[in-house]
């Protein structure tokens, strides 16, 4: 429990506090199940109707139902989205919790509380306001066992009146939240809205400095969580068989696969599906029919988490060794083992690049928004058809189940590619074919698929020595020919793999790697470093492994460069270490956080600083 | 849809291929092994009844008998997997391709033992596949310990007696969802063969569990799994004759004591019982005659359980007909609209 | 098929070649599962009984039954027990192979073949002895169904012959290789070894250089797997509860433990086992059972090879992250997948070193020779114990599975170490205790066992967030505390594995780092470099991961070190490139070997002069 | 061995323990959970029946039920494994120290999803151990899909039917192994006390499917879990009556529709059969039962098999009665002279 010092000088007394607009942190402090979710939304939408970045983090525990949950909504005018380490506004209404919430606060911070709580006498530097949550629901809310949902609704009219949130944008939200078949819902929830908005209007007169007033810097915009973006993207992959098993924080990935599917990929005329989905009994057999659907020549994905990972390890070896295409989400949480199920983390990194025995290597994309989720899901069905191997999408918690600002996604601009198959009509031209011959030398060799109708199109698929006609062999030289065949294939995907984002400053010596949600805090803390500490920085975002020569180019050309990430044991910076010569090395250094937050920039900008040694 | 064909010329099938279409590569498996007595059946029934073979998918898990894939239907495309896992290979590539006709190979220890859990999730399914047990009773493979069908008492040549209750595939198949179940031998050619056909033609999941002696790890006195004690305890359960969807029967022989099915494609199954009154569509009568040869300590072969009606796996999905792997981008990829449409709601 | 240039000169022809003496390898060439290996064996320990260095190696299928298999058989005075690449005196009995096992040949090198196959047909420069096994083996052996089998023994008496090895330790081989119980078939055999050896005698005049003369270099010494002997150290190690899952090449290693428990390991007292072996289901299996007997105290073990570990990886996390000994062996064959299951490598080094999700890393051992398999055995359960974490010691199939001569192995010198257990009196001592607390600051905590008598032996034990109370927790100070422990944990470890052997070689600024089975072609690399290219080495040979200090020093101590292993993708050098700084890089070389077969010394030498540029 | 001891202070056990030593942490678990139920029976039996509760471990996998653990017997061991493998980690457990008396809760995604491979081999080897499924049918953790226990034609929040066949614990355990099997729900509190007090007694494997429906995801209208369907069809087998060891049992009630099983540690069941005949010592009785009983779409609750004559684990380990865990030096490793010994045999 911490205890911070604290000034005994009330906000209240004298010093005047310059207006802060557009530019702050809320926390909403309640317990899970407890349906605060809705208004945490109605919330965060008004705001975003109003035209401000906003940005809103769930941090949930791992149960269902009666632990303390926090829901922290950002306001940047500088359209920073990363999470904000200080907290400027916090809505207290989980008592466990309660007293330590206010004890972490910054002086000068405002606390809207459930008045029971007296909270008002731990500090007195804070901007308080109690609230009678239990006294206003009653009138709004005659029917007792629904309170519990709709006193939630007060403190967003509270917090509207004391932030200046325009209350028709909260009403359009809150419409747009329950849709037209909860009309009801709506109704109740909006009055308990204004009850709060009413009670604060004519009860507080306003001390802390904290408001927003409209922008235009959300139009056209959408918010969507990254988990909803990457499912949309395999929808329009021309995903065909998608297993699963679930869990967090990857469940909602495929759950809402499913909506969509059954919306739009029903054939108009049969009425039939044009897509399987199999809910499996676990990870292995989920990848299994993976697998064995891309084998056949499906478009196929599965989506899971780290251990899930883990459990795959012996089949996506043969995934690499057989060569068969396989879209895989990892959408990462705290390891190892069970670790923390709901926190945020990129610990897979290099576990998932070596997964499995033997010598292995598999590719990894690195979305970095929900933009990035739903483009990188189509862009990794094309590589791993491409290149016939799986291919890894490194998601996180953060990004996966958070609420995002996005640009509408663009509709994809090139058709599908289906890679090296070779039809009948191929094979009667060819008289025949060798599975795993190096005929393009991209070390890419031609597949047939199961069916294909022609007696030359049959060959045989084995996770045991092979040679280029697929032919069983013990040999040393077929071996030695096929792995480094393989190595030239992954070594030949550099030219194909996204290609990193680079932002070169001149001034700068120091460069940033970042990749993921990792960007938001290295983006922000850019900005800290040079407005603080007059440190220039260039910035290099990674979109994929195998690396680029660009990531090269971009060590080369700085003194210095930090490589951010959140794990414990600087992964992707020793994916770097395993292939770059010495005179790269020394200039990386590592920058990591493995707390299990959404990592915010000024863990970054302090960090960097101490080694600069600033 | 049964239709008169002519007899085909002597020596190709009725769709004009031969024999040696329907061959895969020698064997590497041990002279003798019963393996190798199954796949030479699976040659036999594939050509006898005209199926063709590039339209026919092979699949294996690892061992032994997971080998045997590459020694039949050298034609048809072949998925030798890992370890215990090969239903679930199985399952992804008949949702991608419905239109192939799918056959697992796999031993006692690569279903009952690693691969326990695969197996039973996919007699819930009712995957239309056909999938083969080649049972010995050992890892022979790995030389020869005892895997989870081993029965009590079954004795090892080093004279380890096996202590643990065998699984029975048959009785779990039943239990769990599989429409067509039976047991045989790999010694018993006509049985075989009827069993065999009879899975070629059915439209969900069979599963066949073929005793098949491993004659280097486990043939010896004191094996339940040997050539011997097998011919001494085989009971056979029903006498069984399978009528293709394009022959036509002509003598119809006394009704009392054949149940006849029809299976999906026009085929029929007559199945005659011995002895014992037993309805192969009842599944509670084919648990209680497998549990008295159990307490009897017989081997009993036959067709125990068929099931013409059961929705499968397939149908529960409400999957197109044409194969999902080949659908045309028109049919995969929805038009820009809907992505704008998606995109508005959630501005 | 190779097809090489050969001279014409026949060897015969005028020039007389030197005798070569204890310094040439023996090919036997048949098919598996035709009952050569016991004549191999009975071969291999002649020699082995004449004082001569002598090793042996079975490059044998992945099947039971008629597929080619070739024994090679080295002698060696100089005391090379390495595999040998070039064979000199070539036993051809597989008419599949023998040709292209013929081409092989360096001229003047020796055939003893079957007489139908007509070898003496292909080359003219080479010395060939043509023998009608089938003539031969009707009368000594009149029973028709066993010639398959005796028939070998009739090369034994041909190689005996011609390579003058003492007929009298042939025949002590054949009998110690029968046993007093199969008196009968020894004798049968020994009749057939005799008849070989006057066919012999009075058919061929020898012309090729071959032949072995007594030594006393053998003394004393045993013959041995290395899985047998890694079976004796975990029976002398105190090992209480065994699991397995069947696997090539692992199998042998937990089947010949079993033959030692039952009868050394039988409570006289009570005549009940003081141990337990389970055969599980599969390796999630065997390794989840090995977990449990560990937390609750047992000493526990598993055995698996490649595609196991892989199976292994989710609870492997499990084991780091809750703090469980293991001792898990790795007999490594060729992956990736199912690969070649009965040829060698050193593949599963950097996947094995970081299995699992999430940010986790775990030692490894290197055993060289039976006598470390045996020792390391021991090593590795009073590590685990210590460290409460799981450890692998990575054997592979070459030392596994092939016949090596050992010194025979020392008791354990100290007793058995169980690590930090508080029992009843301890906790009524203490009062209490918290299981993940660093106490002694080194990382370690103490811990109970399931059953200890007291009220406050009992706690929690879970894969995911816990705090030094071993209590449930979400909070970012409790997990970075626990794995910044357990990074700390890890370090502690290097000053407790194993230390390297090291041979400084004030010349040399050229250092070979090795592990395992490298080191034999090492060893003789090492001495052709320096007699042929004049090139001085130091070695170092690597025992354990993490790496201790010693490694860094002989790192600095020279220009060039090269990391000598059998993996493709240089995993070693791998794990020495996540943690030493660029100036030690700059100086790793690798040298790597993928073929499956075990490494010979000349490759290592032809490469590294190669790389030497000289 | 039953003992007379007299009666026990008011406020604790036989053993002197208070009620307070038998619980746990604070559940998380939701309001009105079936689970937190279990865990308060489980309290209830291991408080009246004066177990140590130090001499007790505590195992489970990974979900809701799983967590339960943490909510009961806070002065045992406990472990909290990986998801669907707590079988394998309590057997090595139970095999490290065979004093100990080891519980395991799961659930049904637990169990018969990931884990049906490990539970079904843990049948096959009768360990001793309780082995408690908390089933309600979906997945509470992960927020509700089907597990592979929802029943035919159950109906998810979403609206989303089940369309595969569920595998019934109590049948697998029934036919695999298992030496005690039952099926109760957390409602029952008679019968589910009567049932894990014979648990605890029983020296073999003890499965119990504990109907505990999840009032958050799958406790409404068409689902065959919610309370108000168990209580419409739950159809009661049998009148269960503990009586443990240390106890007199005065009065001996009319023996005809009684039958009394007296378990390894002298306690004794006492079975009262309602209408149907049924004989819990046979295997078969108990599968007839189950299938008629699904025919009518009731789910049955009651004792279905107890056998305790069968070999436990231990037992065909032929395993030392002190617990491996703690053998000393001595016992472990052999002298000097059996390693000369071998290594002569080596030269
Ligand atoms: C993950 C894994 N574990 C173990 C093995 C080793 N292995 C190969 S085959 C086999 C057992 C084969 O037994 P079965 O399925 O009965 O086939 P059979 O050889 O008897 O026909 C085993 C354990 C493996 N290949 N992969
Ligand atoms: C390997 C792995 N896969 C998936 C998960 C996610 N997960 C956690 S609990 C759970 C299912 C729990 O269902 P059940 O066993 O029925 O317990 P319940 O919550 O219903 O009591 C799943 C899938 C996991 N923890 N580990
Ligand atoms: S070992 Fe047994 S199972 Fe394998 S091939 Fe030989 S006989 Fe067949
Ligand atoms: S979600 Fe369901 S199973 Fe989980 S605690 Fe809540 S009610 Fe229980
Ligand atoms: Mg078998
Ligand atoms: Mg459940």
């Amino acid at each position: 429990m911490s205890t911070i010092e604290v000034s005994a000088a009330s906000p209240r007394s004298g010093e005047f506090q310059q207006p802060v607009v557009n530019d702050f942190s809320i926390q909403v402090a309640t317990v899970n199940g407890s349906g605060s979710q809705t208004a945490n939304s109605v919330l965060m939408r008004a705001i975003f109707q109003m035209g401000i970045p906003v940005s809103g983090k769930n941090m949930f525990p791992s149960n269902i139902q009666g632990l303390p949950t926090w829901f922290t909504i950002r306001t940047s005018k500088y359209g920073y989205i990363g999470r904000k380490k200080e907290i400027d506004f916090l809505v207290a209404m989980n008592p466990e919790t309660a007293r330590e919430d206010v004890m972490k606060l910054d002086a000068g911070s405002a606390v809207v509380y459930d008045e029971p709580l007296k909270l008002d006498a731990l500090r007195s530097d804070l901007h308080f306001y109690p609230v009678p949550f239990d006294k206003l629901v009653g009138p709004v809310c005659p029917e007792a066992k629904l309170r519990k949902l709709v006193r939630n609704m007060i403190y967003d009219g509270i917090v509207a009146n004391l932030l200046s949130i325009d209350m028709e944008e909260v009403h359009k939200a809150l419409l747009k939240q329950f849709g037209k078949k909860k009309a009801k819902a709506a109704e109740l929830n909006w009055g308990a809205c204004q009850a709060g908005y009413d009670y604060a209007a004519k009860t507080f007169s306003k001390t802390d400095p904290y408001r927003v007033e409209r922008m235009n810097a959300t139009a056209g915009k959408i918010i969507i969580e990254g988990n909803t973006a990457a499912a949309l993207g395999c929808v329009f992959a021309g995903v065909t068989v998608v297993t699963w098993y679930p869990i967090t924080p990857s469940s909602s990935l495929v759950e809402s696969m499913i909506g969509y599917l059954k919306r739009f990929r029903i054939d108009k005329e049969t009425g039939k599906a044009t897509y399987a989905v199999v809910q499996a009994e676990d990870e292995l057999s989920a990848i299994g029919m993976v697998l064995g659907a891309a084998w056949a020549g499906a478009r196929s994905v599965t989506s899971t988490s780290g251990p899930g990972i883990s459990l795959m390890a012996e089949f996506v070896g043969l995934g690499y060794y057989a060569e068969i295409p396989a879209v895989i989400f990892d959408v990462q949480r705290v390891g190892p083992s069970t670790g923390l199920p709901t926190r945020t983390a990129q610990g897979d990194i290099i576990s998932t690049a070596l997964l499995s025995h033997g010598d292995t290597k598999h590719p990894l994309l690195f979305p970095q928004s929900p933009e990035e989720c739903f483009s990188m899901a189509i862009e990794a069905f094309d590589l791993a058809e491409h290149f016939q191997t799986p291919v890894f999408v490194m998601v996180d918690l953060d990004l996966g189940m958070n609420n995002w600002m996005a640009d509408p996604f663009q509709y994809p601009s090139k058709p599908i590619q289906r890679g090296k198959v070779l039809t009948a009509a191929d094979l009667e031209r060819l008289g025949g074919f060798a599975r795993y011959k190096d005929v393009d030398g991209d070390g890419v060799g031609y597949r047939t698929l199961a069916g294909t109708n022609h007696p030359q199109a049959a060959y045989f698929t084995r996770g045991s020595g092979h040679n280029e006609k697929a032919q069983y062999t013990e040999r040393e030289d077929d071996y030695v020919n096929n792995m480094d065949r393989l190595t030239h294939k992954f070594e030949t995907m550099r030219a194909h793999v996204p290609k990193p984002v680079i932002d070169y400053n001149p001034k700068a010596n120091v460069g940033f790697v970042a990749f993921g949600t990792s960007h938001y805090a290295v983006e922000e803390s850019r900005d800290q470093l040079k407005a603080e500490y007059g440190i220039e920085t260039s910035y290099l975002r990674l979109k994929a492994y195998p690396f680029t020569q660009d990531l090269l180019d971009f060590i080369r050309r700085h003194d210095r460069v930090y490589v951010v990430e959140q794990n414990r044991d600087a992964q992707m910076l020793g994916l770097m270490r395993l292939e770059y010569s010495a005179g790269e090395i020394a200039k990386l250094r590592s920058m990591r956080y493995y707390g299990g937050l959404p990592l915010d920039a000024r863990t970054v900008t302090d960090d960097i600083v101490r080694q600069e040694g600033k | 849809m049964s239709t008169t064909v002519t007899p085909p010329p002597k020596k190709v099938n009725r769709i004009g291929l031969e024999v040696l279409s329907y061959k895969g590569a020698k064997t590497t498996l041990c002279a003798g092994c019963g393996h190798n007595a199954i796949s030479e059946r699976i040659i036999e029934c594939f050509y006898e009844l005209g199926v063709q073979p590039w339209n026919v998918a092979k699949f294996s898990g690892i061992g032994c008998s997971s080998k045997s894939p590459a020694y039949f239907l050298g034609l048809s495309h072949g998925f030798n997997g890992v370890h215990g896992r090969m239903p679930s290979i199985a399952t992804g590539a008949m949702l991608a391709n419905r239109t192939v006709l799918g056959i697992g190979v796999t031993g006692d220890g690569d279903t009952a033992s690693i691969g326990l859990g695969q197996f039973m999730h996919l007699l819930r399914r009712n995957l239309p596949f056909i999938y083969i047990i080649e049972d010995n009773g050992v890892y022979g493979l790995t030389k020869g310990q005892f895997s989870a069908t081993a029965d009590l008492g079954s004795k090892l040549k080093t004279g380890v007696i096996n202590d643990l209750p065998p699984f029975d595939c048959c009785a779990l198949a039943l239990r769990c969802g599989a429409t067509f179940v039976a047991r045989s031998f790999s010694g018993d050619k006509k049985q075989l063969q009827a069993i065999l056909k009879t899975a070629i033609a059915h439209n969900g999941l069979s599963v066949i569990d073929v005793i098949s002696p491993c004659t280097t790890f486990n043939d010896h006195e004191g094996s339940t799994k040997s050539y011997s004690y097998i011919k001494e305890h085989d009971e056979i359960l029903n006498e069984l004759d399978f009528v293709p969807f394009y022959e036509d029967i002509s003598v119809e022989i006394d009704e009392g004591e054949v149940k006849e099915v029809e299976l999906h494609d026009g085929s029929k199954l007559r199945i005659k019982k011995l002895g014992r009154d037993y309805d192969p569509s009842n599944k509670f009568d084919a648990l209680k005659a497998m549990d008295e040869a159990e307490k009897k300590g017989e081997v009993l072969t036959g067709v125990f359980y068929v099931d013409t009606k059961k929705p499968n796996f397939m149908e529960m999905l409400n999957l197109q007909d044409a194969p999902l792997a080949t659908l045309p981008e028109s049919k995969v990829r929805p038009p820009k609209d809907v992505l704008d449409q998606v995109m508005e709601e959630l501005r």
